[in-house]
């Protein structure tokens, strides 16, 4: 396939871009892609779109508590996603990856049981909304805790390495987290190594109210790569293709020996921070509106209209059908009901000690009272 | 005088501190134009400009290890740590540098700071916006411990805190920043590091608590006072150096202690005040110090209310000591 | 059956647990072709190659997050830290990652991976080679946390900790590493986690220790047997979860407890015990719990001795007891 | 003077160099310096290798416990000396810098009080030797944890600059330390802020046993500093005067307001990583041979010569008078005898709470009895 050849410069000025903001195609080769693939594409973001609207209302209506919003993010996440042998490489996501473990196939009911933290949610309601995980699609359940899971990355494609898996480890975060000490320790370990890892930062430009300027004075994220020895891509986030691209050079790269690289996809955040965050305390209407006019859905709306792919009425109809596949699933999940609440006493090890055991018989003893 | 909630007060502290004294200044993530997640430091960076209120990269290591330099330099820096729970991606800048520089240099440099944190469970918040760490500070010697639990304490012991030559780890119980509403004076005063204070006198029972769970145990206390029994009531609000006086003169009275926490149980500050108290007060008392404290498990999201202590189990547990 | 120090038993159990399973692999700063700085690695990247013995950078946060992903992944990794005062750089991938990996993936992932660290005083380390941080661990769900005192003990535990299925910390006191020999089986045997050892019988007294401060705590038994008191010494090798069991049992027979540790006193392991001591045998005690344990000050070089308990120390604090 | 208007090339290939092996002066430009400044760095380094040697003897006769040789670091460490105002700087050095730190003007008697742990180390016995400090030189007390003084570096000179002091910071590191989250941290903040701080690594190229190349994938460390958007000048710190005038360089333009920058002086670590070391385990005898033939000292002795500055009887007598000034305040420093064993308890905060008291008492009593 095309695709396979292609290679990509690291260090550019400018973002790697496939597709031009009008939807024109404007990358030096053919892209050969199917109809079907392009149009797979773009399902996937719109599914993404929906998911977040939807967990929005369930904010707004008091049935669940937080969000982090990835509206924005949709053609960086489903560009990861595509770029990803599921379930057989591994993903570290972190919290505002909702599209993108959605893409990679984790079940909408899990992703709303876990936003209801009830009996649906495959790891039992211990964490906050937007902390998803599923081992049978090796999806490392997300940790709050910023970049602490980028050494982890390393360590699992550093076994990779050793045993000679054929797996790829695939680590997502934001440009925040970059300025953590772990995500250093983390990236550097894994260029020594030439573990097979791929670093992938979702440059919104803002970390809550951070603004990147006073996150780092570097010219961007992707020429950190340099202090590791690795190459650095920078990608518009905005373009589902550039990003698909991109992410599966590296991550075949990565697979064939040939050691981690480090990709940044600028992206827009469109909404807050989080469902308790208020952007209008730090960033302006005009910007806001500004990034919104990019939106990478549309843009992919224009491409797919220039292939000649794009059908509103095929788009309305898989707007439904989506829709629908989420309502079932949220109806499904809402219907599973609390946890066990002595649940808090399992999983802390593989068998409960002595003091869990009389923790838990107190608790049961006033559950029954 | 002003009515206002806790975190409230500790923006009038705040806001007083950086008034009074050029060398205050505030730094963490988001502390500036969205004034903190909590909105503790709201409108201060618009007053005083980003150089007193200093927005910085997403590094708790960056935080503190700055403010141990600003400090030593002759700063009075106060650090914000977004919550609690993500202290320990910095905690060796607090551990290794900031507790230990006045010892290793044998008095020459010193690093008087405070790292202000929301702490406590009982928001909703999952093992990440959960936790109560203050036993790791208080076991880490060279670090002064604080935990807030009203309004008007906290205003006056963060300015305390601001003004100490140590650095000193202050502690606010989030689920508490919006909670109650006090008076609180507009005007300078203090409260000293390392006094408890007496909430309620009794003489059956004395019970020990802190931060967030001195709510659950002033109405287990209330309840109790209804089926006739009196318990004296300590908040520590300083739980490095805790105030032993204060909680031996009292259970050398009632004979009887109840400490009471939301943190893990295994080493923590109540294991230590309930050791203490059995060292020191053995003849005394009527029953053995017992604890109430959070389990020893992660934080769980869907059990956010049973983690921590409820009145019910407060009540049990001085049931326990009253009929022994 | 060879006569080997602590060390060379830590060297044992590794050698034999890289060649019993091929998924276990080491990874530390200077574990390779240095063999570590004490020499626990000797030799073995020689027989097992960089890969399976693997020189790391010199980061904690990137060997116990690595050491968390390779678990997560398939591979049992014995992480060293080189000393058990450098873990706090990296700590948050033990607190956040290692120990709550388990329990907020529901089970999914886990993180069966051990931390090899050299802990405690007594060789002129200053207090950065010489802290004992066994109380931060403890207080930190989701960890189990041994530490060992003799070079049997050392081979079956760390064979245990590397079979085991949850993260362990593994501290191994330094100034025992060539302190004594003794006969280490060179086959197969494994030391559950979580049970204590008995290591001297007695009525009159029971002693609580384990670590470093086993070699005084057994001295000063033997000195009060001279006099005609006989201690009971519990060495308890698991600190999470400590042997509750055994240690009541022999408090429930000598009603008097001493627990001695190295660690700072404020919110420890020893008030732990202490604390659940007097909670659960409290009409059995004859006289208060007491502690003898590290000053609550940074690990000073100068009173590198002073510091520790000491047989005098301990003595002293017995004859309190005895003479309640 | 001339060397304040040279300007050094960030990012280059091959280190910096002024003095070439054969001690010529290789730069474009004339070093403009007197010869009693050019003297004075030979005195400077010749007095470091002789504490040096007096320091490992101390440990081979039992006198103190540890040591960290600093031979092969000389030039480094004397150029970076020469750079500082000396008692307005702040320096925030490692625990191999007591060269560094004797070049700055510490009193070797407190240099020997704090190798020898007793009343005459002005920190009270408190660390290991090896980690000097000094408050009226505004040299912060060594801590033993790498990388650990690299955020307070950043905060002390953001205070600096929030006061117009016109102080600068410089921070000094191993290879070793650039790999631990902490450095990243602290540089990071250094750069948003535009910080007057300089960060200065020895490159020794080992850290303890491990060789650079299992440290880090990066092509040298100067280049790191392109992650953080600030210059990275790869300098030859065998040659002391490439050394200062680089460094010199680069605190004047960090006290002009031009933010920080990184520094990598290559050098070789002639010793053992400490007198608790065994680097024949690790280090080829040709290798150490190889870089002990590059000696530091004697590169500047040939262009002491050249410059027709080098005389063997003014070089003896130097030695001699060096030899006895160390002699006198090693003499000195063991006579202070002991520190007060209650000196634990005190400076852990400023005034002792009631546990310390406590504490306190009970050893008083046990010293009494
Ligand atoms: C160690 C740590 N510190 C602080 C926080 C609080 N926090 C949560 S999200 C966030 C901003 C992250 O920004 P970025 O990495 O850019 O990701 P984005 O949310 O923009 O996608 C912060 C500071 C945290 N979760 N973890
Ligand atoms: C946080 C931390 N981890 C580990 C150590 C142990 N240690 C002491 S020196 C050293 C190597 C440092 O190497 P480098 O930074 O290159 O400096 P050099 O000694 O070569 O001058 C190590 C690993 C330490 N002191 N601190
Ligand atoms: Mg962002
Ligand atoms: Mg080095």
């Amino acid at each position: 396939m095309v695709k396979e050849r292609i290679a990509f410069p690291s260090f550019s000025q400018e973002p790697i871009r496939l597709i031009d903001p009008e939807g024109c195609w404007v990358a030096p080769f053919s892209h050969g892609l199917s109809a079907q693939e392009l149009r797979h594409f773009y399902r996937d973001m719109l599914a993404a779109r929906l998911l977040d609207e939807k967990l929005v209302v369930l904010v707004r209506t008091g049935r669940t508590s937080f969000i982090a919003p990835h509206a924005g993010h949709e053609a960086a996440q489903v560009g990861i996603a595509h770029a990803l042998r599921k379930g057989h490489d591994w993903l570290f996501p972190y919290y505002r990856d909702l599209g993108l473990v959605l893409a990679m196939g984790v079940p909408p009911v899990e992703i709303f049981g876990q936003t209801l933290g009830n009996a649906a949610d495959p790891a039992k309601g211990r964490q906050m909304p937007s902390h998803p995980g599923s081992r049978p699609l090796n999806i490392f359940t997300v940790c709050s805790a910023i970049a602490s899971h980028i050494p982890p990355a390393t360590g699992a494609a550093i076994s990779m390495k050793l045993r000679r898996t054929h797996q790829v480890a695939v680590c997502t975060f934001g440009d925040g987290a970059t300025s953590e000490g772990d995500w250093h320790a983390g990236v550097n370990f894994a260029a020594v190594q030439r573990a097979p890892v791929v670093f992938v930062c979702e440059n919104n430009r803002y970390a809550i109210s951070v603004n990147i300027s006073k996150q780092t004075a570097s010219e961007n994220i992707a020429v950190k790569a340099k202090a590791y020895g690795i190459p650095g891509y920078y990608v518009d986030g905005l373009d589902v293709l550039a990003s698909y691209f991109v992410v599966q050079y590296v991550v075949e790269r990565a697979r064939a020996g040939e050691g981690p690289s480090l990709v940044e996809l600028a992206v827009h955040r469109f909404g807050p921070h989080s469902s308790a965050d208020d952007d209008t305390r730090y960033k302006s209407r005009e910007e806001l509106s500004a990034e919104r006019q990019q939106d990478p859905i549309l843009r992919y709306q224009r491409f797919l209209e220039r292939e000649g792919l794009w059908d509103a009425q095929w788009a309305n109809e898989l707007r439904l059908e989506i829709a629908k596949e989420l309502e079932t699933a949220l109806q499904e999940a809402q219907k599973a009901g609390e946890p066990d609440p002595l649940q808090m006493f399992d999983d802390v090890y593989a068998a409960r000690p002595w003091h869990l055991e009389e923790q838990r018989r107190q608790v049961a003893e006033e559950l029954e009272a | 005088m002003p009515i206002v909630t806790l975190v409230q007060a500790i923006n009038m502290a705040l806001d007083e501190e950086l008034r009074r004294d050029e060398r205050v200044m505030i730094l963490g993530e988001d502390v500036g134009q969205r004034g903190g997640v909590f909105l503790a430091t709201e409108g201060l960076q618009q007053k005083y400009g980003p150089d007193r209120v200093m927005d910085t990269p997403l590094s708790e290591a960056a935080i503190l290890g700055a403010a141990v330099g600003l400090a030593a330099h002759g700063m009075r820096p106060v650090a914000e740590i977004q919550f609690a729970d993500y202290v320990f991606p910095g905690i060796d800048q607090l551990f290794s540098q900031a507790a230990k520089l006045r010892y290793r240099s044998g008095g020459q440099f010193t690093a008087p700071m405070v790292v202000r944190m929301p702490s406590g469970g009982g928001v909703k918040g999952g093992h990440h916006h959960s936790q109560s760490p203050e036993a790791h500070f208080a076991h880490t010697p060279g670090l002064k411990v604080v935990v807030v639990s009203t309004p008007y304490d906290a205003k006056g012991l963060l300015k305390s805190a601001i003004r100490d030559d140590d650095p000193v780890v202050f502690m606010e119980p989030k689920r508490l920043y919006r909670a109650v509403k006090e008076e609180v004076p507009s005007d300078d005063y203090l409260i000293p590091i390392g006094k408890a204070a007496l909430r309620r006198e009794g003489r059956d029972i004395t019970l020990v608590s802190y931060g967030g769970p001195m709510v659950e145990t002033l109405k287990a206390a209330e309840e109790m006072a209804v089926a006739g029994v009196e318990a004296e009531v300590i908040d520590l609000r300083t739980v490095m150096p805790w105030d032993k006086e204060t909680v031996l003169n009292s259970v050398a009275k009632t004979g009887r202690l109840l400490v009471v926490s939301e943190a893990p149980r295994t080493a923590s500050v109540a294991s230590e005040v309930a050791a203490t108290v059995s060292e020191e007060l053995f003849d005394q008392l009527l029953a053995p110090p017992l604890r109430v404290t959070g389990f020893d498990t992660p934080y769980p999201l869907a059990q956010d209310k049973l983690y921590m202590p409820t009145v019910t189990r407060i009540l049990n547990a001085a049931k326990r000591l009253l009929d022994y």
